[in-house]
């Protein structure tokens, strides 16, 4: 019994502290890391409550794409990280009273908590014993909660969609590949078969025609 | 016949008032009317004023308006041409007087036909306001007591017409005036002709109105218009209580009609009711009440100060209001509701009390006035005293018999000042006169008739009425009977001394105005015609009539129960030591005497005296300082509190804590709503954050919670 | 009873006619001429129309009459209109009255024409449905609705400081009329229904009836207006032009009179009775208060609007003393103030007109080139002084000797409005209208048009009838009022009977 | 010692509030405050998957699962908001994201 | 075990299913065809919405529930989603113009708008915590990239990274309630909720104080409103038009199914939060609003408030109540896209305008457009005949009926401060001197402002139609 509860305390003491590094340290970039450092204890957390698949998916999800698309995106700003911190003191007082508020109260209400009689019945999908907890879930998510799933990815899709048409630019000084165009393209459309009079020329308008 | 005599003037007031307003209209013409311009008179500084119906009024009109206060007038008037009388006005003339000499006529036969013939009417024309146990009609009723006052009102009120025919003749505006003097008649016939307290209310407000209009006739002069609205507005003080009065007879008896009032009364001895606390016998508050309105309308001591100003007005308005009519709708109105004063002794006594006081002070004040229009005013003031003297004794017949006379003497009086006046080119100041008797001889005549009727001397109408006043005031067993013999008695010496003053200072000495002197000149017929039947009237009245409103029987058979008298007061007057019935007869011997040596013989006698006293002199002469008192107590703090109640109560407290303190709150408010939006995510998040800790701690310890 | 719905009719006509104001075309002089007629015609129309109602009316039956019903918003609330010889005199009165207006605004409105004559005729509709909604939420939709008209009105064609004084206004009332709304809405969940006659017989618990007696005080005290919530009025009606002066007077202060005899006494009768005492205060109060401050008054309108807030006391006042008298001469006194106040409004508009001043100071004297203005004048100045024979003193009479019965302190101090009233409005036709001439810019004042004449003689005549021969109004009301005042003393004496078991 | 739910749920409330106190008191730039939400999200994923295990409930797991999803959607979102203000306005300083106020 | 025995019937989801396929559709086809279709999408968009719509009321009556209940639709449901598909359906049509300009032909708008309306469908529908999370996750991502969607300008983007910040935290909030809900009750479906749920024990308080807090963000309702004012004001008007309209329904549909159909246990602590959340948002929406100067600001404070009145219905915690929330938010969206309409449609020489002053004699100049904008206006704040009234009155009446004496007697009073700063507009509109005219209005803002205005106008003549749906909708929740 004292190891899980060895570990209990590593991780989440790890975590605790990173994530009050995370929104203490002076530059963005330890934050990131202070923040994967975060996720990657919580993800230990979850190891010890047996939520083998989140525990992966967390470190795989967040540490691996979010918290890297984080780094990324500071890095990509390019921001003065020498940012003055003044006017940090002037809230602290209050936001520790509040904080302190929260923090009590969650702590008493988390305390008084007991699986009250009722409860037990209510519950729609018991874990079941005899598989492994990823594919419990796997059992659940894509046949009883299937949309969940589909919604989930509805809300990707605007992910998807939002991220482009925000940050995508047509930058109309850059030549692009656009292949759909490029594929279109026939002989008929690229080229034409003029007669050309000798000693005349192209007439004006055909001239015209090629010139555009 | 009753429905002529009331509604003939009606008639022509409407008449003569249609033609004033057609013509005046002419002259003005509408806004639809092309613009033009008919500046014929030039563009001199008051060229704005040429055009006016009445800014360039008549010689003759604005000289009248011509007194301390109106110069400004008299020099407009003087000094432009004399603008031509509104058309149709001897049409108005005629008519009117038509109509009230018919009305007089008719009243007299009335008179008699009720006085003797006992044919009382009542004919009931319309119902006026109805609802629930309210139901008042518009009703005619004539008993003696209305008789009375009919051949009062519409004898004078015919003879002031004619006469204004003369006086006004040079008046561009007389079918106005006529109409105005028709439209008072009316009033006072519809008041003295009522058949309940509303109507009766009626005629008194409008012969208010008609009073306000005619002491307001010339409408260009500051004075009048002020004399005028105080006129109303005093009126009003007492209409107030008038007001309440009918409220609170209604209130005891659920009726305003006589005949059920004076049927209910009886019950009500002894039943109070609660005024703010104070429990008078019910009947007293409301005859107290009602007094009140007396008090107003008969210019009683408190409430008199408008009488004098309202000589402001044409003087045969003075003569047909302020002397013989309108004034004695209080008086009249007392002796109506006898049955009610005789129940209520009380009431009685304060009657008795207001009206002793203002005979003798009304007189006090008479001393010392100059002007000439105003000496008789005041001398009405105190006639009237007299008449509520013996109201209040409960000798209604006494007091009514002195009100019959009176309005014959007072209005000869005032229409002989009129007269004067006249001759005087508008002068009416009593100083600027003098040694008249020559010029006038035959207005000297009259007014000496009036005087020695108004001062009681035998035989005239005032002797037998007044002396009856007085010892009914010794006879009668009211708490206030000796203080009001004694003033009475005092006031008939003063009364003497100043309306004999009022002669001499008139028609002896030296003239003191050369050249008015010069121009004087006796007046027309029209004016001299009415002056002459009054004259015989002041003469007549008292002996020929003494029998029907003094005498026990006579009065019984007379007046029937138009009123209820006192029942022992007019023997108990018989009882009276003759000596003391000499005393009268005395004072005015004796007002005679002083007066002849202070105006004839020592003539330097009063300065010197009113420099001895000078206190108790300017006292007098300032009316005993009621117009300061009034303003003082009444008309300033009023003013003051208006503008308080303006500018603080509704600017400051109620539009300021109210509307705009609330807006300006709201601002306040808003600018500090606006200051939390203050752009910063973090601030955001802080009121979320804030609002959810307040929430959830609110449930963990607060009431909310579990 | 009648075939169709004559009062569906007359109330929505004045409607159709902004409509077909809105439809008219034309250049614009054309479209203004086109507005101006359609508006007298609808109004005059309408009047004819409301007269049927007259000559139908039945004074001596007390229920509502010429009942319409049809389903509305649920089952409980419905469209439901109605007459009884306390609303119908005040329909009438609002026909009678718009013709004057649209008269008044003839030539002195030059801008646009069109939108001020909707707004009017839309007004109209909307005051017709307030007082003849037998529904609390039909006649809340009307009460308010007149508003946005008003508002308007006062906001576009006013004086210059329109702004301050139609938001006053809007708001002002706007607040009492919530609380109003609120106390329908509480009705409505006692009764389950808001249905105005059904709501007259039922009893209300004490405690809700005190609520909302004061929610429905709320708003008819700022109506009315009563003292201390009166400051909008004389703003609202310095600013507002002639006509809208004169509707407001005339039409929409009696809203609050109505209100209460319709609400108040009926349905909370208790605490009507409770709260009667102060009532009798501030109607007391009002009239002192109000008629103190008209006396010092600049502004012609100014003084007619205070002393408008002393007439209305004494309506408040008999309103709430109960008895007949004091009831129906609330209901007359209203009336009569309609036409006389809407009448001096007119006088002040006439002058304004030529002079584009409201001081009093600006005048004088105006009798030497306006005679027949000075006639017209002087009566309607009498009747707002309440002399006999005009219709001002039946109502103040009538009020005044329904209140002594009940409370004399009141009556009393009631009754020294009348020396106050004397003194103001005498001071003001002594500033204005007597006296020489002299000012120079009132050289050329002319005389009435025939156009003046024509909005003010018929008042003219109407208050002089009313005052000598009352009998058509009090008659008409007569029933209805008698039988008010029955129910309440019955409620009185029945309910507490009931409270003391 | 038995680690019990209390424990996990205990970590959860801290980090909830360090993530609310890292949204108020930073005053540096928007990255942090996004990543103080993440730290917020966590807290929510352990108090689920405690609650799951501790209720023997799969659904908590589900739930976390789609909070995770949920969040990369929205960060990257969030970050994609971030870019194109950065491009703007040339900072993502907290003190300067205060154009429009009052 | 198969889908349809175990309640995984797809009929009710069709709807949503038809605009998620159609709106992958339009995505493929703007994507392929490129944004000179960006007209072309949007109408389809449209079209779809009115689809989708059609297909919501040919659905068989009464209530059917799929997926093991956590997808519910009822009469409530159907009412709420039609709204919110006029909401959508109508944005989008004031959108053209916006879409119409060439640096701005962004066919994914459309494609976004029709996704976050499928977040609300879906959100309105939700019959448990995690299908409530995931709709509004799909309605606001969709939002949170609109409101940036006008990309090189600043405001815009300001907004969009204001209103992501917050929201997320605010769905944080919510989270962490839902994970306490789930902790102290073992389930997430509103109906497990309900049943596990008979006295307030203090977690499941904080449960539900941080999921209202979360729901309360997305209503807007103070003191979670601290993003409006910004984000109207800077986000694309048509934009805020949408974020004035649907979502705004869709988030108040779900409150009300979470307060009703979960917690009618704790009915005393909600109603604690719903009471104090109105009170203060009415109270803020009306003070605040005054003195505004930009019209899209001042909009925004004006539906804080309006929330708050709605919310006042919902306080009310009876049938009645939750009829009073739906006639509230029903007008509210007809007022509101009436007056986008207007604010759309202030444009002087090619450039919008948005301040308060520039309305100034539009009265003179623009006599229809200054009268529908009055009568809206003064239907916002609540005169009647007009709709606005009728949305108070329900509301409030819901609460006399509760006995909420205070709140209601708060509300009118605050709606009389609120009647102040729309009758500033008014003021400007009638009373001022008139500026240069407005360039002539588009037709499809001619045709929505008629319609609305009228609604607004005419709504007092048959109201029945309406209240009668929103009573039946209202019953369902029952």
């Amino acid at each position: 019994m004292i190891l899980p509860a060895l570990f209990f305390y590593l991780f989440a003491g790890i975590c605790v502290a990173s994530a009050v590094m995370v929104i203490v340290s002076r530059n963005p970039v330890h934050s990131v890391l202070f923040l994967i450092l975060a996720f990657v204890n919580a993800s230990g957390l979850f190891m010890l409550m047996g939520a083998e698949f989140l525990a992966m998916i967390l470190v795989v999800v967040y540490v691996g794409a979010v918290a890297v698309l984080f780094l990324f995106v500071i890095m990509m700003l390019d921001v003065d990280f020498v940012e003055l911190r003044e006017g940090f003191s002037q809230y602290l007082p209050f936001g520790l009273v509040i904080g302190g508020i929260f923090l009590a109260e969650l702590l008493l209400v988390g305390g008084g908590w007991v699986i009250n009689p009722g409860v037990a019945k209510s519950i729609t999908s018991a874990i079941p014993t005899n598989v492994s907890n990823t594919e419990a879930l796997g059992l659940v998510l894509y046949t009883k909660y299937i949309h969940y799933f589909q919604v989930a990815g509805m809300v990707l899709l605007v992910a998807m969609i939002g991220a482009i048409v925000l940050t995508l630019r047509h930058k109309v000084s850059v030549k692009r590949q656009e292949i759909n165009v490029q594929n279109a393209r026939t002989p008929e459309l690229a080229m034409a078969v003029r007669k050309v009079t000798s000693g005349q020329g192209l007439q004006d308008a055909d001239a015209a025609e090629w010139v555009q | 016949m009753i429905q002529a005599i009331v509604f003939l003037p009606l008639i022509g007031a409407i008449l003569a008032g249609l033609i004033a307003i057609f013509g005046a209209h002419a002259r003005n013409p509408s806004g639809d009317a092309v613009e033009h311009h008919d500046d014929a008179h030039g563009a001199d500084a008051h060229a704005q004023d040429s055009h006016t119906s009445d800014a360039h009024a008549s010689v003759a009109r604005a000289s009248i308006a011509h007194d301390d206060h109106a110069t400004d007038d008299h020099g407009h008037g003087d000094h432009h041409a004399v603008e031509p009388a509104a058309a149709g006005s001897r049409a108005a003339e005629l008519i009117t007087t038509g109509l009230l000499l018919v009305c007089a006529g008719l009243s007299w036969f009335v008179f008699f036909d009720v006085g003797f013939g006992h044919h009382d009417a009542r004919i009931a024309l319309f119902p006026w306001i109805t609802s629930g146990d309210l139901q008042v009609s518009w009703s005619l009723r004539v008993d003696t007591l209305t008789a009375v006052m009919l051949v009062v009102v519409n004898t004078v009120s015919s003879l002031v017409h004619l006469y204004s025919i003369g006086y006004m003749d040079e008046d561009p505006y007389r079918p106005r005036f006529f109409a105005y003097l028709s439209l008072f008649t009316f009033a006072m016939l519809m008041l003295v002709t009522s058949d309940n307290l509303v109507q009766m209310f009626f005629g008194w407000e409008g012969v208010g109105l008609a009073s306000y209009l005619l002491i307001g006739f010339w409408y260009q002069k500051p004075t009048a218009n002020a004399a005028a609205i105080k006129a109303f507005v005093v009126n009003r003080v007492g209409d107030f209580g008038f007001a309440l009065g009918i409220f609170s007879v209604f209130a005891l008896i659920g009726s305003t009609d006589f005949e059920t009032i004076f049927g209910g009364a009886p019950g009500l001895t002894g039943k109070t009711i609660d005024f703010f606390g104070w429990h008078p016998e019910a009947l007293t508050l409301a005859c107290l009440l009602l007094f009140m309105g007396a008090m107003g309308k008969s210019a009683q001591f408190l409430l008199h100060t408008w009488l004098p100003d309202a000589m402001e007005g044409p003087t045969p308005v003075s003569a047909l209001i302020h002397a013989a009519t309108m004034v004695t709708a209080g008086v009249f109105m007392v002796a109506r509701l006898s049955p009610l004063f005789e129940l209520a002794p009380d009431a009685q006594a304060v009657v008795m009390f207001f009206g002793a006081t203002t005979a003798f002070f009304a007189a006090t004040i008479g001393l010392v006035q100059n002007d000439i229009k105003r000496i008789v005013a005041y001398s009405t003031c105190s006639q009237l005293g007299y008449m509520f003297v013996a109201m209040g004794a409960g000798a209604y017949s006494v007091g009514m018999f002195h009100l019959f006379t009176h309005a014959f003497f007072k209005a000869l009086l005032f229409l002989g000042s009129g007269s004067v006046i006249y001759a005087m080119h508008h002068e009416q100041d009593i100083r600027n006169m003098g040694g008249l008797w020559r010029k006038i001889p035959f207005t000297f005549a009259v007014m000496c008739v009036g005087t020695l009727a108004l001062t009681g001397f035998p035989m005239f109408a005032g002797y037998f009425s007044k002396d009856a006043i007085i010892e009914s005031a010794y006879a009668s067993h009211n708490p206030f009977a000796t203080y009001a013999y004694i003033l009475t008695i005092a006031a008939a010496g003063l009364t003497s001394f100043y309306s004999w003053r009022l002669i001499f200072k008139t028609f002896f000495g030296e003239p003191h105005d050369q050249e008015h002197y010069e121009a004087a000149h006796e007046a027309p017929l029209t004016m001299l015609i009415p002056i002459g039947v009054l004259a015989i009237g002041s003469i007549a009245a008292g002996f020929a009539f003494k029998a029907l409103f003094v005498s026990p029987a006579g009065v019984e058979e007379f007046f029937r129960e138009s009123v209820k008298m006192n029942p022992h007061i007019l023997e108990d007057m018989e009882q009276m030591p003759h000596l003391l019935g000499y005393l009268p007869f005395v004072m005015m011997v004796l007002g005679f005497a002083v007066s002849y040596l202070f105006y004839i013989r020592r003539p330097y006698l009063p300065v010197e005296l009113a420099n001895q006293q000078p206190l108790l002199y300017q006292f007098l002469l300032n009316k005993w300082y009621f117009d300061e008192l009034y303003d003082f107590i009444f008309v300033r703090p009023a003013k003051w509190l208006g503008r308080f109640l303006w500018k603080v109560g509704d600017g400051k407290i109620i539009d300021g804590f109210g509307p705009d303190g609330f807006s300006a709150g709201v601002l306040y408010v808003t600018r500090n709503v606006v200051k939390l939006q203050t752009g910063y995510l973090y601030h955001y998040a802080f009121a979320m954050l804030i609002g959810v800790a307040g929430l959830i701690t609110y449930f963990m310890f607060g009431v909310g919670g579990q | 009873m009648t075939t169709w719905p004559i009062l569906s009719v007359v109330t929505f006509l004045p409607a159709f006619g902004a409509f077909l104001i809105y439809l008219s075309r034309g250049n614009d002089e054309a479209a203004e001429r086109n507005s101006r007629w359609i508006a007298l015609w609808t109004t005059l129309i309408t009047l004819a129309v409301s007269l049927i109602l007259v000559w139908r009316f039945d004074p001596a039956q007390p229920d509502f009459q010429f009942v319409e019903k049809a389903p509305w918003l649920a089952s409980a609330i419905t469209y439901h209109m109605g007459v009884d010889g306390i609303s119908l005199p005040f329909v009438i009165l609002t026909t009678a009255i718009l013709p004057f207006c649209i008269i008044a605004s003839w030539k002195s409105v030059k801008m646009r024409v069109r939108e001020y004559m909707m707004a009017f005729l839309v007004l109209e509709t909307l005051m017709i449905g307030t007082f003849s909604s037998l529904d609390l939420v039909l006649f809340y939709l009307f009460f308010e609705g007149g508003l946005i008209p008003m508002f308007l009105i006062i906001g576009v064609w006013g004086g210059p400081r329109r702004v301050y004084a139609s938001f006053k206004f809007f708001l002002y009332t706007l607040l009492g009329s919530v609380l109003m709304l609120l106390a329908i809405m509480a009705l409505y969940w006692n009764a389950g229904t808001t249905d105005i006659p059904t709501l007259m017989h039922t009893a209300v618990p004490r405690s809700l009836q005190t609520w909302a007696w004061l929610a429905f005080f709320a708003s008819f005290a700022v109506k009315m207006p009563m003292w201390p919530v009166h400051t909008w009025l004389p703003d609202a009606h310095v600013e507002a032009p002639t006509a809208g002066s004169v509707i407001l007077a005339a039409i929409l202060l009696k809203m609050g009179g109505y209100g209460f005899l319709r609400f108040s006494l009926p349905m909370f009768p208790l605490a009507s009775h409770d709260f009667a005492p102060l009532i009798f205060t501030m109607s007391a109060i009002a009239i002192i208060y109000t008629s103190l401050v008209a006396l010092m008054q600049e502004d012609m309108k100014k003084l007619i609007a205070y002393s408008s807030v002393a007439h209305m006391g004494f309506v408040t006042m008999g309103i709430f003393a109960g008895t007949v008298q004091g009831v129906a001469g609330g209901v007359f006194q209203m009336v009569s103030h309609g036409i006389v106040s809407g009448a001096l409004f007119l006088c002040v508009g006439i002058i304004y007109d030529r002079m584009h001043t409201r001081e009093i100071a600006a005048y004088g004297g105006l009798v030497n080139r306006m005679p027949l203005y000075a006639l017209v004048f002087l009566v309607f100045t009498m009747a707002n002084v309440g002399l006999p024979g005009t219709s001002g003193f039946v109502g103040e009479f009538m009020t005044l000797i329904g209140t002594f019965k009940v409370s004399l302190p009141t009556a009393f101090f009631a009754t020294t409005g009348v020396i106050l009233s004397a003194a103001y409005a005498l001071w003001l036709y002594r500033k204005v209208v007597f006296g020489a001439l002299v000012k120079p810019s009132l050289a050329s004042m002319k005389d009435l048009t025939a156009r003046e004449c024509l909005t003010l003689l018929p008042l003219l005549a109407l208050t002089l009838l009313f005052g000598f021969y009352p009998k058509p109004v009090l008659d008409m009301s007569a029933a209805s009022v008698q039988q008010l005042v029955t129910n309440y003393s019955h409620a009185l004496t029945t309910q507490a009977a009931a409270l003391l078991q | 010692m038995t680690i019990g739910l209390g424990h996990y749920l205990a970590v959860g409330a801290i980090l909830f509030t360090t993530g609310i106190l890292g949204i108020f008191l930073n005053r540096k730039n928007i990255i942090v405050i996004l990543m103080s939400i993440e730290l917020i999200l966590l807290a929510v994923n352990i108090n689920l998957v405690a609650f799951s295990t501790f209720l023997g409930d799969i659904v908590g797991q589900v739930f976390a699962l789609l909070v995770l999803t949920v969040a990369a959607a929205e960060a990257a979102i969030g970050l994609a908001v971030l870019v194109v203000y950065f491009r703007n306005r040339g900072s993502i300083a907290v003190e300067d994201v205060n154009l429009m106020k009052g | 075990m198969s889908f349809e025995s175990a309640g995984y019937q797809l009929l009710p989801v069709l709807p949503e299913l038809v605009l998620a396929g159609g709106a992958m559709v339009l995505l493929m086809v703007g994507a392929y065809r490129g944004p000179q279709t960006t007209g072309l999408v949007t109408a389809l968009a449209v079209c779809l919405l009115i689809l989708t719509g059609v297909l919501e009321l040919t659905l068989p009556a009464g209530k059917l529930t799929t997926f093991g209940g956590s997808f519910i639709v009822d009469d409530f449901a159907r009412f709420l989603k039609i709204l919110a598909l006029i909401g959508s359906g109508v944005t989008l049509i004031l959108s053209s113009e916006f879409l119409s300009d060439p640096s701005r032909r962004i066919f994914e708008y459309a494609i976004l708008v029709l996704l976050s309306t499928l977040g609300m469908l879906v959100l309105i529908s939700a019959g448990d915590l995690i299908m409530l999370y995931l709709g509004l996750e799909l309605m606001s991502l969709a939002l949170y990239v609109v409101a940036s969607s006008n990309r090189d300008n600043l405001k815009s983007t300001e907004a969009g990274l204001k209103y992501f910040v917050l929201g997320a935290l605010s769905s944080g909030m919510l989270l962490y309630g839902a994970s306490l809900i789930y902790g102290f009750t073992g389930t997430v479906s509103f109906a497990g909720i309900a049943v596990a749920v008979k006295t307030g024990s203090i977690g499941i308080v904080f449960g539900l104080v941080f999921l209202l807090a979360g729901l309360c963000f997305k209503v807007s309702a103070v003191p979670f409103h601290m993003w409006t004012p910004d984000v109207y004001e800077g986000a694309p008007t048509p934009v805020t038009a949408f974020f004035a309209s649907a979502p705004k329904v869709a988030a108040l549909a779900v409150f009300t199914r979470v307060a009703l159909t979960a917690f009618p246990g704790i009915v005393p602590q909600w109603q604690q939060i719903v009471v104090f959340v109105s009170i203060a948002s009415m109270a803020l929406g009306s003070f605040a609003a005054i003195g505004q100067k930009n019209i899209k600001r001042l909009m925004a404070y004006s539906s804080i408030g309006h929330m708050g009145f709605a919310l006042v219905g919902l306080a009310a915690g009876t049938a009645e109540g939750a009829q009073g929330v739906l006639v509230y938010i029903a007008i509210y969206v007809a007022m509101t896209l009436g007056s986008f309409a207007v604010i759309l449609s202030m444009k002087r020489n090619g450039q919008h305008v948005e301040q308060i002053s520039d309305f100034a004699g539009l009265s003179r100049t623009n006599p229809l457009l200054a009268f529908f904008f009055a009568m809206f206006l003064f239907s916002l704040a609540g005169i009647p005949p007009l709709a606005g009234f009728f949305a108070k009155f329900y509301v409030f009446i819901a609460a006399i009926k509760a006995g909420l004496f205070t709140l209601a007697v708060i509300g009118v009073l605050s709606s009389v401060v609120g009647a102040f700063y729309y009758l500033t507009i008014i003021k400007v509109i009638y009373f001022d001197e008139p500026l240069a005219k407005l360039d002539p209005m588009r037709l499809e803002l001619r045709t929505v402002l008629a319609v609305a205005g009228l609604f607004n106008i005419f709504f007092f003549v048959y109201p029945g139609p309406l209240v009668s749906v929103a009573t039946v909708a209202a019953k369902s929740l029952f």
